[in-house]
């Protein structure tokens, strides 16, 4: 825990001056970001935002261009491994091998993360997501919904404080999305961090603790639920997503 | 000793894997054997000129064996993005290709064990410890460099033309030792007249291992 | 830019003098080489070739290794055209080898060391340059290419060895009997000189044709981004 | 003096893939020019700050 003082322990994320760029295309332009422990935080933004950029940079798959990043504390320029510990990232993308079964994937995964009673953790998780019957179950053999059920359990073998969950409703049925909230609920009690990306504003709306609009790159509008209502974010959203029409045109 | 735990452990998931892929192991096999038997026809079957050609052919047999199953390796990563769900676990980008090496090397060794009976049975040549430690030295190598292109080629369009066009100029020079030391060493000569040959390809292994696990983290990072 | 206008007309003034002065030593002041007659006279645009699509490949190894380290594209640029230089210089070594193989040993192409090294040189490089553009990104392309220009160049000794060790077993013709005579030792020299300032000339135009390339494609962008 | 050709041959060919190379190049240098300059004309008429 070195270095990290008990200023910095309340934030989960800080993120300073994070730009990122791919060649001559700025995918993130200057991101300013403070993430408390605990908090929600919900990021809206239309496609090719930066939405996806940013969540691969603060789960270490990326490297940012310039500016700091600390995960509870952690530079993640010399910590990364130590910060790969305490996140868990779910996308639309299952991280599964579709040739192992599912208590073979999780096996795995458990190892790569020391978790310790793999066993014991493996059936806890996948009663979680209510997946028992198919623990010995090829994972290519099963539904869409249920992989990313099983990818959710993934996510949270190591017990991880911050989760990054990007676009994960995408492709999901109901019962998958109701199963995705409630695993996170009942794992969490009330202090894990959870960013999630999306589109769906209501949905957003009704989970997010923070609210931010991303758009080219930048955070164009951040604010509390509490101090705003649904059609305000609406035409927040609307406006940056307008100007893009405007532009193209 | 959690390096090699994780090593391992992905080395392990990876050879389940491809094993469980029985399109893979098959056609890795049945293409070893399409390729014996028509050099077979290429170059007549008399006794004499197969003797002469035959190491050729086994190399040239294992090199596209290689080039198959390689790019299998990391193809299986990048079906539900598992290269990333990797990346994101605690552990350094040199495990990964470590792991990922070993799980190639593993597959390639099997596959070889199962030709080179066959290869010996057709040709009517005597297997020998010599022909042995030859094809484990050049399979190292050739996984060595192999798993740093199949992850690059992985990420290019055309991505199974990428591989062979670059792996293959890359270890011209251990299949050409190879070539003349399983020339050699089906001819019956002794070690001492092996070891040139097999110094190369030694060689080329440890420079590779090292310049591959030194760069692979570019490979795969942003 | 004015200033590297001017160090360019310098370069490809020096180039030409060098080109000329070269053309002159090899057909009227060097004495002709007993063995092979006038043939040997491809020699001495043999070896500067050779040497410079060395020094290119070389060249193309530091900017890869830069460009991963330092993630600046001028790294890559430099890289890349040198890498496309030396593809070209390649060519010329396979060309001229080819012909002056064939009064020698009256075949066009022999399997001897050097030329079969050049050979696997040329597709290494043609590699590097088929991955950039096979690249879904250019940047991801760019450090593709980097780590094939690492890993092709620390592969050239040992293929040079192998190959050198696999034709050692079949004696090829010896190419030089007894060293150089000084005419012709300052006749390579002079050649080589000229090479390397021909060489260092295309570098300059391919990376400032690079740079274009870019300014066009930045311009381009902050058409599409309108002004902010 | 029976292979002079060959050695006339190699200059030739040097030259012309030398010449041809340079040749390529500043083709392609004058089309980009050419381009960078109606671009930044497009900028001041639209009057984009570069």
């Amino acid at each position: 825990m070195e270095g990290t003082s008990p200023a910095s322990q309340a934030w989960a994320i800080q993120v300073q001056g994070l730009t990122k760029s791919f060649g001559n295309h700025l995918a993130l332009r200057g991101i300013d970001l403070e993430v408390r422990q605990g908090e929600f935080v919900v990021i809206f933004g239309p496609n090719g935002a930066g939405k996806t950029t940013l969540i691969k940079v603060l789960a270490t798959i990326m490297n940012p261009s310039s500016g700091r990043v600390l995960v509870n504390g952690l530079n993640l320029k010399n910590n990364a491994e130590e910060i790969r510990r305490r996140i868990g990232v779910v996308t639309h993308q299952t991280f599964l091998y579709g040739n192992l079964t599912t208590y073979e994937n999780l096996e795995f995964y458990s190892r790569m993360y020391d978790v310790p009673r793999l066993k014991e953790r493996i059936h806890e998780v996948v009663s979680m997501v209510g997946m028992t019957s198919r623990l010995y179950d090829r994972v290519g053999t099963l539904s869409r919904g249920m992989q990313q059920r099983l990818s959710i359990a993934r996510s949270l073998l190591h017990k991880p404080a911050i989760m990054l969950l990007d676009e994960p409703e995408m492709g999901l049925d109901q019962p998958a999305i109701s199963m995705l909230w409630k695993a996170l609920e009942i794992e969490g009690e009330g202090k894990r961090t959870i960013i999630l990306t999306t589109n769906n504003l209501e949905r957003g709306f009704e989970l997010g603790d923070c609210l931010l609009i991303l758009d080219k790159g930048k955070i164009v509008y951040q604010r509390s639920t509490q101090a705003l209502d649904l059609a305000d974010l609406k035409q927040a959203y609307q406006h940056s997503t307008r100007l893009e029409h405007e532009l193209l045109a | 000793m959690s390096f090699w735990r994780n090593v391992i452990a992905i080395t392990w998931k990876d050879a389940l894997s491809q094993m469980r892929t029985k399109e893979l192991v098959s056609s890795v096999l049945v293409f070893t054997l399409l390729v014996i038997v028509i050099f077979n026809f290429a170059f007549g079957a008399s006794q004499e000129t197969m003797r002469l050609v035959a190491p050729g052919i086994l190399w040239v047999t294992f090199a596209f064996a290689g080039v198959l199953s390689l790019n299998h390796s990391f193809i299986l990563e990048k079906e539900e993005g598992c290269l990333e769900g990797l990346m994101v676990c605690p552990i350094s980008r040199e495990v990964i290709y470590v792991g990922k090496m070993l799980g190639s090397l593993l597959f390639m060794l099997i596959i070889e064990a199962i030709a080179l009976p066959i290869f010996a049975f057709l040709f009517n040549l005597i297997l020998s410890l010599q022909l042995v430690v030859i094809t484990v030295l050049t399979t190292v190598g050739f996984v060595a460099v192999g798993t740093l292109f199949s992850a690059l080629a992985v990420n290019t369009r055309a991505r199974e033309m990428v591989l062979p066009i670059l792996f293959l100029p890359i270890v011209v020079p251990i299949i050409i030792c190879a070539v003349r030391a399983s020339g050699l060493a089906l001819s019956g000569e002794p070690w001492g007249s092996l070891s040139s040959w097999l110094q190369i390809i030694g060689a080329f292994d440890v420079i590779f291992l090292v310049v591959s696990f030194l760069i692979f983290a570019f490979v795969i990072e942003e | 830019m004015k200033q590297s206008h001017v160090f360019r007309s310098g370069l490809l003034g020096l180039s030409f003098i060098l080109l000329v002065v070269a053309l002159y030593l090899i057909f009227i002041y060097v004495p002709t080489e007993k063995t092979m007659g006038i043939v040997q006279r491809i020699f001495y645009f043999h070896v500067p070739v050779a040497w410079v699509a060395f020094l290119a490949f070389f060249i193309v190894f530091l900017g890869s290794i830069l460009y991963l380290w330092k993630r600046q594209s001028k790294w890559d640029v430099i890289a890349s055209s040198s890498a496309e230089v030396g593809i070209v210089f390649t060519t010329l070594v396979l060309i001229t080898g080819s012909i002056w193989a064939k009064p020698i040993w009256g075949v066009w192409w022999t399997w001897d060391a050097r030329l079969t090294t050049s050979l696997v040189l040329w597709l290494i490089y043609v590699a590097y340059l088929i991955v950039r553009s096979y690249a879904t990104e250019e940047q991801r392309g760019a450090r593709f290419a980097a780590i094939v220009g690492i890993v092709g160049f620390i592969d050239v000794p040992i293929v040079a060895l192998a190959i050198t060790l696999w034709r050692t077993q079949h004696p090829g013709p010896v190419i030089f009997q007894g060293g150089l005579a000084p005419p012709m030792l300052l006749t390579l020299l002079v050649c080589l000189a000229a090479f390397t300032t021909l060489y260092c000339l295309l570098l300059i135009q391919r990376v400032s044709m690079k740079n274009d390339e870019g300014e066009i494609k930045r311009l381009k962008e902050l058409c599409s981004w309108g002004c902010d | 003096m029976e292979n002079a050709g060959y050695l006339f041959a190699t200059f030739t060919i040097i030259w012309a893939l030398v010449f041809g190379y340079v040749l390529l190049l500043s083709n392609r240098q004058r089309r980009l020019r050419r381009e960078i300059d109606s671009l930044k004309e497009t900028f001041k008429g639209r009057g984009i700050e570069q």
